[in-house]
């Protein structure tokens, strides 16, 4: 088991020593990119832009944790991750003032219309992120799960779905900007730089 | 006091409705269902047993148990790949059961209590009374196993919803498709609506876990 | 309002009546103080937010507008214009229409009195503070429709609670100035200003014992008045979800919100132009008034934003035990206090 | 309180027959900030007071205990991570100590050591969590987050031994997954030296404040008697006064060999048994927990991290076993069903936070809602456990 260990955490050939790099903010190439496209929505050429920029720029989630997720989902809002640098830190108790509910955890079918309340109570433009397998697909409820709706986007349509059991904060913020870019009207590509897919690529699948 | 002791008491006091000593891991007694709730009051207030606490209480299917111990126990059902629910035309048979691990704090002493019942009429005694933390406990195992509790205060389903179909914990238990217009059922990956432009991909440099 | 009056008494010559120059100034300075309010209050939602993100050793908003973040309220304010607007099928239309209107023309209206600086004030009255006093209480009538009109049992909740502690905190809020009144002998905002000049010491909070602590007792009670933490009951997020604005939604919900900004820094005025010496700096000739003014009061309002982040919140019957046991009799104190201190030093009269 | 409308007959006379008042149902729940995840109280109240408390629980029932009949004891370790999230090497823990009670392996001391380290680790860090939760719950924000902050660098480490940040199915049945990283013991050290000077900076900003005594102290009491009948273990037994603690009392893995306090509520702050007890237990065990891993960390050998005869398919003997451990909320237990083969035939969770939950239901009543708020926060529970 051990082995194993080792065999699956060195890195493979090819691997970019870039990638710390690329983990720290301040030189990410990728969230430059984003900003400066904010600053291209200064100059409002339509009304349009000016409130796409607004609803991208404030997306209050609704205070709903589920499950494990949540946990992380705090996580993302806490000191280290700080969700309320892109202005999604004000999460809201009621779903009145809300624009995006991250269906953070397992929805059970005792939830699932409890949920689909929230979901109804929430005002337009509204948002989902699917946050966790769970959400997604059951996760690691699919087989047994008498009571686990396989997938939120059996009740409510989804605009995010992130994926992990639980996903890190990293990924949850990597969500946001994802819902961002929808939101902006951005054809939304999953943007994974080519390196990073070459990596997961030579993971070697350890086979127990 | 030592298991075996207690037993022997409990043998005095009670007579065959206190049946055989199990040995082994979790020491306690086979005893008669119907009785469960005067014996539990006796190992609570007898002075030197003096079981103040009910850890656990489980309720369990016996069907299909493989009496032998090779591990042939009939297995259950699920979902399929596609998410469907299997099916089969097995009816469960055999008794259910409940369980109860006792623990005194006084004299650190712990004890178990096995009793079975037949699956027509699964009717045990409360012991709610007895510990008031059993109320939740027999719940649990009325709503997943299918146990009645006579005497229980308030024996509603806990976990489930009070129209739920059916208790999960048998061993026959065929899984819901479909409960009150929730879908429960699951879908291939063909099926879903997961277009490829929404997915996110996870940063491969932290591996939490399981996921994508 | 004489400023402006003034103003467009220059401008125009002799082509405007009287009444005309009246009106003019008025509505004026009507649209230069609904101005400030909205303003306000788009700075200090970003404020709260940088504010809390320092305390909590984060960043707060980054991202939005290049600079921390500095566009972050103006996107919150274009975004709830954007959202929908929810009225409940219960919900009593009327008063849930309305009640969100009083609340902001309440905060909006005591807004006249403030002397920003000499001169600049909306509606110099002669019984200023008591006006102000006298029309913000008008938020409660808001709170409570809006509780009631919501039909929602968490906003009733919130409701009662905030009307209980709104109506309770006006007499040690009122009371507080008194002995600030009892030495000017005046209502008129200008005159506790002017009263107040020629450096710090002048001031009244540095006045006399009575008088410092008649500020702390009005600071606190200012923050149980615009219902912040730890006096937070007609909202209190993890109770009552969202208290008596629970069913709000879109720009009915940014009514409250720029409301209670604005109340914020309502009440910071008025302590600075009672308690601390409105536009008259630290020491020295009285240079560019309008400007200490705002920074006395925003500093007033950096304290009470720090309270909230660091304190927890008290039960609603604490709270009214705080008011009724303990403060109201110290402010009665106070003014007894300050009234044999003015004796004692020759002061009266 | 309709039975309050007057008999007499002046009265009667004045007064409308249908003029009575009645107790204000209210739902707390399933999406409310105060419930900890999916929990839903119906509460009756009269104005303020709360007449009666319901707790109505099963929003996250994730039929583990089904799921663990399908498949076999290694698998199910994945499961026991959901169950309390915010302790999952404690239920890990708890998990293999009873598979491997019932098996009989003798685990390497090396990774003996380990998982005490790991435990109780995650023990300061679902205190963190619980800490801080309750100060939001209280209505102090910041808390909350310096407590995230402190946990982050726990995680850290648990990240590198593992390779999940939350969830890490780190323990195996007979041993460890995965061996320590070099470093490991100079990264815990510094986490505890850390750790050690937080919890005062905890204290001077939450626990000894005058609003959050006045708020937390003679509230929600749950005095030893409740605690027995309700079958209530951990922080809220210790808070009532009673110093049991399973890795003293009924000793698990290497425990023993430690010196540690168990801290109990004196009722420094009010009445023995409120939610300022229950509070300060977690506090001072956090201090307990860094002592342990201090020990811990001085007597960790070097070997083998995995029992050597161990096969990859476990079959436990026919019979059952209850066995319990300390976590972080009071006491797992498993109830494990073997009948020799590879599957569990049934396993049960007893969970600590199903029995610490129960007596809200006898300690609800009476309460302002805002302590109740205060007493649900301080019996910090964890819906995955309760509903499995």
């Amino acid at each position: 088991m051990r082995k194993n260990y080792t065999e699956s955490t060195t890195p493979p050939e090819g691997y970019d020593p870039r990638r710390e790099q690329m983990l720290d903010f301040k030189v990410d190439e990728d969230l430059a990119l984003v900003t400066r496209s904010d600053d291209k929505n200064f100059i409002l050429t339509t009304v349009d832009e000016l409130f796409n920029w607004a609803r991208l720029s404030s997306i209050w989630p609704v205070t709903f944790g589920l499950a494990c997720c949540a946990i992380e989902m705090m996580a993302a809002s806490a000191t280290r991750y700080d969700i309320d640098r892109f202005g999604a830190g004000a999460f809201r108790a009621t779903p009145r003032q809300a624009d995006l509910m991250i269906v953070s955890g397992t929805v059970t079918a005792k939830m699932a219309t409890r949920l689909r309340r929230i979901y109804d109570q929430m005002p337009e433009p509204k948002w989902v992120v699917a946050m966790g397998s769970c959400a997604i697909g059951g996760g690691p409820y699919f087989k047994y799960g008498y009571h686990v709706v396989k997938g939120v986007d059996f009740l409510v349509p989804v605009d995010v779905y992130i994926p992990g059991c639980p996903p890190r904060p990293e990924v949850l913020l990597d969500g946001l900007m994802r819902l961002q870019d929808k939101i902006r009207g951005r054809k939304g590509k999953s943007r994974v730089p080519r390196w990073v897919a070459d990596y997961a690529k030579k993971i070697p699948y350890v086979k127990r | 006091m030592e298991a075996t002791a207690i037993h022997e008491l409990l043998k005095r006091r009670f007579g065959d409705d206190v049946l055989d000593f199990v040995d082994g891991h979790g020491q306690g007694a086979r005893v008669a269902a119907a009785r469960v709730a005067e014996i539990a009051q006796v190992l609570r207030d007898e002075d030197e047993l003096d079981f103040e606490s009910l850890m656990c209480l489980t309720g369990l299917d016996w069907d299909g148990y493989d009496e032998s111990g090779k591990g042939k126990s009939v297995g259950i059902l699920g979902y399929d790949e596609l998410g469907k629910p299997e099916t089969s035309d097995r009816v469960g048979e055999g008794e259910l059961g409940v369980a109860y691990a006792l623990y005194s704090h006084r004299h650190g002493h712990k004890f178990c209590l096995y009793a079975r019942v037949p699956r027509q009429a699964p009717e045990v005694p409360s012991v709610s009374r007895v510990w008031p933390t059993a109320a939740w406990h027999e719940r649990e195992a009325f709503d997943l196993v299918g146990v009645r509790f006579t005497g229980h205060p308030d024996l509603r389903r806990i976990l489930l919803d009070d129209d739920w179909a059916g208790h999960p914990l048998r061993k026959d238990y065929q899984m819901p498709g479909v409960w009150q217009e929730v879908p429960l059922a699951g879908r291939s990956y063909a099926e879903s609506k997961w277009g490829e432009d929404d997915v996110v991909l996870p940063d491969p440099g932290g591996d939490s876990g399981g996921g994508a | 309002m004489e400023l402006m009056t003034d103003l467009f008494g220059k401008i125009f010559g002799d082509g405007l009546s009287p009444t005309g120059l009246l009106i003019a100034g008025g509505l004026t300075m009507a649209l230069i103080m609904s101005l400030v309010m909205a303003l306000c209050a788009i700075v200090f939602t970003w404020t709260e937010r940088k504010v809390a993100g320092f305390i909590q050793s984060r960043y707060g908003p980054m991202r939005v507008g290049r600079f921390h973040g500095v566009l972050q309220p103006v996107a919150d304010m274009v975004k709830i214009l954007g959202k929908e607007d929810i009225i409940p099928a219960e919900a009593d239309k009327p008063l849930f229409m309305l009640a969100p209107l009083i609340i902001f023309i309440g905060s909006l209206l005591a807004w006249a009195a403030i002397p920003f600086a000499p001169g600049f004030i909306a509606a110099d009255l002669d019984l200023g503070l008591f006006y102000i006093f006298a029309v913000s209480s008008g938020a409660v009538a808001g709170i409570l429709m809006a509780g009631w009109a919501s039909n929602n049992k968490w906003a009733l909740y919130g409701a009662a609670r905030g009307a209980a502690q709104m109506v309770s905190y006006e007499i040690p809020l009122a009371l507080s100035c008194i002995p600030v009144v009892m030495l000017t002998g005046s209502l008129n905002m200008n005159d506790i200003v002017i009263n107040q000049q020629g450096g710090i010491w002048n001031w009244y909070v540095f006045h006399d014992p009575f008088l410092f602590l008649a500020f702390m007792l009005y600071f606190v009670a200012s923050i149980a008045e615009v219902n912040r933490g730890p006096f937070d009951m007609p909202e209190t997020e993890s109770e009552l979800v969202a208290g008596y604005h629970v069913e709000y939604t879109g720009m009915r919900f940014a009514f409250f919100f720029l409301a209670e900004y604005a109340n914020l820094f309502l009440v910071s005025c008025i302590a600075t132009a009672v308690f601390l010496g409105g536009w008259h700096p630290v020491a020295g000739p009285v240079v560019l008034p309008g400007l200490v003014f705002v920074i006395k009061a925003v500093l007033l309002v950096l304290l009470q934003m720090w309270v909230r982040w660091t304190l927890p919140r008290l039960r609603v019957d604490q709270l009214m035990h705080t008011c009724w046991k303990v403060m109201v009799p110290l402010t009665l104190l106070c003014v007894l206090g300050a009234g044999i201190w003015m004796m004692a030093t020759g002061e009266l009269g | 309180m309709s039975e309050q409308v007057s008999t007499h007959g002046w009265q009667a006379q004045d007064e409308p027959h249908d003029l009575h008042s009645e107790l204000l149902e209210i739902n707390m729940g399933p999406q409310h900030p105060a419930t900890h995840g999916v929990l839903r109280l119906l509460v009756h109240t009269d104005g303020e007071i709360v007449h009666e408390v319901t707790p109505v629980i099963g929003y996250l029932h994730r039929c583990a205990e089904k799921i663990a009949e399908g498949c076999d004891y290694r698998q199910w370790m994945v499961y026991t991570d959901r169950f309390d999230y915010l302790a999952p090497m404690n239920m890990n823990f708890g998990y293999a100590v009873a598979v491997e009670n019932m098996l009989g392996v003798a685990v390497p001391e090396r990774a003996e050591h380990i998982r005490v380290i790991c435990a109780e680790l995650q023990r300061i860090a679902s205190h963190l969590i619980a800490l801080g939760t309750f100060g939001l719950d209280m209505g102090a924000w910041t808390p909350l987050l310096y407590c995230f902050r402190e946990r982050e660098e726990i995680l850290n480490i648990f990240e590198r031994l593992s390779g999940g940040r939350m969830l890490y199915n780190y323990f195996d049945i007979g041993g460890l997954r995965f061996d320590a990283y070099d470093g490991f013991a100079e990264d815990v050290l510094d986490i505890i030296n850390i750790m050690e000077q937080k919890i005062g900076e905890y204290n001077t900003l939450l626990s000894y404040n005058k609003i959050f005594v006045e708020r937390t102290a003679d509230v929600g009491i749950i005095d030893a008697d409740d605690c027995y009948a309700y079958g209530c273990t951990g922080p809220v037994l210790r808070g009532a006064g009673v110093p049991f603690d399973c890795r003293k009392d009924d000793p698990y893995s290497i425990y023993d060999r430690f010196e540690f306090e168990i801290p109990y509520g004196e009722g420094e702050k009010g009445t023995i048994g409120d939610c300022w007890d229950r509070y300060m237990v977690r506090v001072r065990e956090m201090y307990e927990s860094c002592r342990i891993v201090r020990q811990a960390l001085d007597a960790m050998p070097d070997g083998p991290i995995m029992a050597e005869d161990l096969k990859k398919l476990v079959k436990p003997p026919v019979g059952s076993l209850y066995t319990r451990t300390e976590s972080s909320k009071g006491e797992i237990g498993f109830h494990i069903f073997s009948d020799g083969g590879a599957r569990p035939f049934r396993n049960k969770v007893r969970s600590p936070s199903f029995s610490n939950l129960h007596v809200l239901e006898k300690v609800g009543p009476g309460l302002m809602i805002s302590d109740l708020v205060a007493t649900v926060g301080s019996l910090d529970i964890v819906l995955g456990e309760i509903d499995r």
